[in-house]
């Protein structure tokens, strides 16, 4: 459709979706099969961070909603904006840094004693501050290492993207807490300022869950699209495709399906 | 790397993909600085030479609307069209009308601006020339556009600079679907956002070839009086 | 000359088309113009004369409805009009001390005020041949307007003004940059239009020459006022005092020696 | 909503943190502005004067740079500035100066482009009478100004709202650090992304009350050229 | 009068001041000038006539070094001089045909050229006051000279070329739009110029009043060639033919009866 004349046909599903899993390139995958098995839809990914991809839902705005943030997803589904959250799939945060190591990160046993190792020495740290499910994962990782809110010159927040955020970590050679979606696409493309310090601990976990937006809210949502999508991500077939992916591009999977069958 | 990336534009303009992203950029944008010409070029003619109380006042917010914000515009737009906001049930979120009004909303006020600076800047004997040769306001309003024919074309050079530049807005509201809503813009974004710096920069100097292009016939157009 | 006299004398019986009342006007803080009562009748030339700064352009740019007074009225067939008024301004047309012409040919420009009443497109054709060919810039027709000489570019502004065969016509010094054949071409082609076609022409000049050539009256302006006005001969003849003598040229050989005077009494 | 904004907005205000980033957004553009005024004016009255072949060719390519998109100049001084470019050693990449130095790249062409087509509109005839009354190269070129003066200032209010108003390469060489490199705009595209649209409203109005101010005091400083 | 001729005969005799040789020129690709050689003398006054787009103003631009000719040379003190030449424009002054005014006052007009030539403020305010008193404007120094009526405009730019005290001085046209007083002013002030400071004045003007009260020579262009060159007396006495004989006003009384004829020949 690019002669399209405008208005969302009722068969549009609206995806709203985080950047990350949009950039990691799963979605080019995931849309053609899903539409093949559902010839009468049509799926429009809309990246945006967790947050505003949750407002979109809350606004009406997307029908369906694939973020990774457990809590404000459970928060979206208990105020009613969202009909059930399903888990999908997760993939793991890595903790990457420069070489040198300077808080000794390589050597932690586990992330919340990286991080506070890292604020120890005080040692430079590149925050997303987005409010985006990795931002809260960092939150989260920083709480349990003691540290109750970083601050200092050391602490740096730069309110964007993962991609940017990596970048930022890249060229400042700052720790810097990354998904490994992301990581993979984007590490051929960075400087070799940063290389990945500490990954596998259970703390690293990233689930990621989708929502249909609740049609009572929101009489004009797709719901039958959204439950269509949402029902076939969790199916053997979804879940194989996502476990498939990224395995001969990077000799590894990019996500882990775990969808309760 | 730069002459790495051209030869990767060219390489990437075979692609039919490429090509439909460029047109609808052109598309978009050209709507949109056409509909801003049609309004912004009349109602700057009119505020140039009307003489009334709060005139300058009324320059200002114009001047001030240069300064609009893409993402801010992009916002507004985006919840007046929400399924949510007032427009919602005309369902035109996420699709090329939005980005259009998006971009209309940036392009009219430097459009106005620069059509009511270079009214502004017609001596009033010219405007007395035509008037005691038996000119009425419409044709007074005609005799002026005429005489700042080339600030005109610089209004609409510039408004068209400014949106098919801009992606903050288009992106808010069209949604960089692929396929539908993705213009050059954003999908540079998107492409630097992964890290292809390369792809990113070769649909920069695609996006500026156009420009130039553009503007080369539109400069001829107006028989030369760029060149003057 | 004579039969033209004649022609303004029967006009100056009839009722007044053009008449201005109470004129007062202010620019830039400082009173230009203070006219108590001037009158225009049909088919005469008044010739308006007088010092540089006096008066003339203001008085003609109130007249021809460009501009508003500070105070007073303008009357046109006995209605009160102002710059609001198109009808009436339509029914004049000007050419300015400094006329400017618009982007486009020589032809364009003056077929500008045909295509402002929209007059057909043949007319307009007929009608700019004619003129054209009248003021002897037939040859540069289709030259740029832009790009003419002072007195080709004076003559396009004429062209302009007399193709719309306008009930008044106001000349702000017409003739400053023409040559002496064009001048006298202009000269006998107004007292053909001021007989044939009835037309009021409102004459701004310095050129006593040029007055005596085409004026049934003279009105002289000093610091916006009127000093004198009457009759042509009568004005040559009895020039109310110094200043309007020597405006005229009408002061004997011994003008060379009195020097600044003049200058020194502005 | 807008009237909720409004108070937020209002409230806003109150804090030291929103200052510091208007006065950031300030600086970074006003400097930006400062520095493409004193580059972008001469210049274009140079080219704006001078009759050389290719002159044409050189309109159009800075006519063109008005369609610079952000992202891409954003990208392109993040190369130059990243450690493995070739001003790396420099060490300016996330701090202001490199949000000036794109914000500059944005601002001059918008600057120059206006400034020649200004230039342009001056009849041949003024400069020809400063030339016969003995007025030299600099001096032509300083009288050209005087006469497009209301040029100037729109060219200046173009090149501030282009700028103060833009992200796409603020964000990318600045890094929108929180108390560092933080302009409004980057902070609005932050909130916006976190789903604070009100937030984001809110600042766009700051923004836009800026560049109002800015505005006013601009006109009232050049003799109210504005509402002649 | 005769003082005035008699210092131009000197001068004359001298060599040339300015000369052109071989100038051709063309505009908008018509030939607008053809002019073998014309040489100006310290002093002198050579008015320069002929009919509207004859190329009078064209010369005196190129003479100017405002323009380059299309071919051709001139010369300034036997030197190769052209637009580039900065020190030898210096040297000249001119008043437009249609004069332009700068932003500013009257007073701040008048001192452009001073402070081009970075003459020290005393100096330049002396003399603005000096020539603004000999022209009869010292009333509207701190007027806006965008707001003058057309005379007051022509004498602020006559004051803008003399307060220079050039070697050359081009006028064209400089007395169009002056009252009569104005222009027997300014003529006094031309005799005395061209005697006491020995200025080369080319003097623009249809006027043949104007050309018998301040040419040494009259130069008579036609067409873009010279029809006729030659002291003024000669000139006047035995016009090479009937085109300058009427540009003269030589033509008696028949002139009239001849209509149209002249201006069809153009
Ligand atoms: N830029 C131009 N392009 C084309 N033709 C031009 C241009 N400038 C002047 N001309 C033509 O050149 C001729 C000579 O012009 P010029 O101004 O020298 O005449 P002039 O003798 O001064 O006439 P006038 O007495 O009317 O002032 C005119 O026919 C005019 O139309
Ligand atoms: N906009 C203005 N602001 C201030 N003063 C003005 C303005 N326009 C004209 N004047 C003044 O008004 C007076 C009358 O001007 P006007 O043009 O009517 O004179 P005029 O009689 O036509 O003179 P001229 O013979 O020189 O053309 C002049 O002294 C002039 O300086
Ligand atoms: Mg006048
Ligand atoms: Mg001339």
């Amino acid at each position: 459709g690019d002669g399209q004349a405008g208005g969302n046909s009722t068969s549009d599903i609206i995806v709203a979706s985080t950047t990350s899993t949009k950039d990691s390139g799963l979605f080019d995958v995931l849309l053609p099969a899903f539409e093949q098995a559902y010839p009468d839809y049509r799926v429009k990914v809309n990246a945006v961070g967790t947050g505003e991809a949750l407002k979109l839902g809350e606004k009406c705005d997307a029908d369906v909603v694939l973020v990774h943030s457990p809590e404000a997803e459970e928060k979206f589904v208990t105020d009613e904006f969202g009909t059930e959250r399903r888990e999908i799939m997760y993939n793991e945060f890595v903790i990457a840094g420069a070489g040198a190591d300077p808080a000794g990160a390589d050597t932690a046993p586990d992330a919340s004693t990286a991080f506070s190792r890292i604020a120890q020495t005080r040692s430079g740290f590149i925050s997303r501050g987005d409010e985006s499910g990795t931002h809260k994962a960092e939150k989260k990782l920083w709480v349990k290492g003691g540290v109750l809110t970083p601050s200092g010159v050391w602490y740096r927040s730069t309110g964007q993207g993962m991609g940017e955020t990596l970048r930022i970590a890249d060229e400042t050679r700052s720790y810097v807490l990354v998904d490994l979606g992301t990581w993979l696409s984007m590490k051929d493309s960075l400087s070799g300022g940063v290389i990945v310090l500490l990954e596998g601990d259970p703390d690293l976990f990233n689930q990621y869950g989708v929502i249909p937006v609740n049609p009572e809210r929101c009489p004009a949502v797709n719901a039958r699209g959204a439950a269509a999508f949402a029902d076939w991500l969790a199916s053997p077939e979804g879940q194989n495709i996502i476990g498939e992916y990224g395995q001969e591009q990077y000799g590894r999977a990019l996500f882990t399906p775990n969808a309760a069958q | 790397m730069f002459l790495d990336s051209i030869r990767q534009a060219l390489g990437l303009l075979a692609s039919a993909e490429v090509w439909s992203i460029i047109l609808r950029s052109v598309e978009v944008s050209g709507t949109a600085v056409a509909v801003a010409a049609v309004i912004g070029i009349p109602l700057g003619v009119l505020i140039g030479l009307a003489r009334f109380p709060g005139r300058g006042a009324v320059v200002a917010v114009i001047n001030t609307g240069m300064a609009l914000p893409p993402v801010v515009v992009g916002l507004i737009v985006f919840m007046i069209l929400s399924r949510s906001g007032p427009l919602g049930s005309l369902q035109l979120l996420y699709t090329k009308q939005a980005m259009v009004l998006a971009q209309l909303v940036l392009a009219v006020p430097l459009v106005l601006g620069i059509t009511v600076s270079g009214i502004g800047g017609i001596p009033r004997e010219v405007l007395m020339q035509a008037k005691s040769l038996g000119a009425g306001r419409l044709q007074l309003a005609l005799a002026a556009l005429n005489e700042a024919k080339l600030t005109l074309v610089l209004a609409i050079i510039a408004g068209m600079g400014r949106i098919i530049a801009e992606v903050g807005a288009v992106m808010m509201v069209g949604g960089n679907f692929k396929g539908e809503t993705q213009v050059m813009t954003t999908t540079i974004l998107e492409e630097v956002r992964k890290g292809e710096y390369a792809l990113g920069l070769a649909l920069g100097i695609i996006l500026l070839t156009i420009a130039l292009a553009a503007n080369a016939v539109m400069s001829r157009i107006q028989g030369g009086v760029m060149t003057r | 000359m004579s039969d033209n006299q004649v022609a303004q004398t029967n006009g100056a019986a009839a009722s007044p088309l053009l008449k201005a009342e109470g004129l007062w006007h202010a620019r830039g803080g400082r009173m230009v113009l203070d006219i108590r009562m001037i009158e225009f009748f049909p088919g005469e030339t008044l010739c308006l004369m007088g010092r540089n700064g006096a008066g003339k352009s203001t008085l003609v740019s109130i007249l021809n409805l460009l501009e508003k007074p500070s105070r007073g009225t303008v009357l046109y067939g006995g209605e009160r009009v102002g710059p609001g008024s198109k009808a009436a301004r339509r029914r004049m047309a000007g050419v300015f001390q400094q006329p400017h012409m618009f982007a486009g040919t020589v032809e364009s420009n003056v077929a500008y005020g045909l295509r402002m009443r929209r007059v057909p497109a043949a007319e307009i054709e007929r009608r700019v041949g004619a003129v054209l060919d009248d003021l002897g810039i037939e040859h540069i027709r289709n030259h740029d307007a832009r790009s003419l000489s002072g007195g080709e570019a004076q003559r396009v502004a004429l062209a302009r003004a007399i193709v719309l065969k306008p009930e008044v016509l106001f000349l702000d010094e017409p003739a400053g940059n023409l040559d002496r054949l064009a001048r006298q071409d202009l000269h006998r082609d107004l007292r053909r239009i001021a007989v044939q076609e009835n037309t009021t022409v409102i004459y701004v000049t310095h050129s006593p020459e040029e007055a005596r050539a085409v004026a049934g009256r003279i009105a002289i302006l000093d610091g916006g006022r009127i000093r004198q006005i009457g009759r042509a001969r009568e004005v040559f003849g009895s020039p109310a005092d110094d200043l309007v003598a020597r405006l005229l040229d009408r002061e004997s050989a011994d003008s060379k020696r009195l020097g600044h005077i003049g200058r020194k009494a502005v």
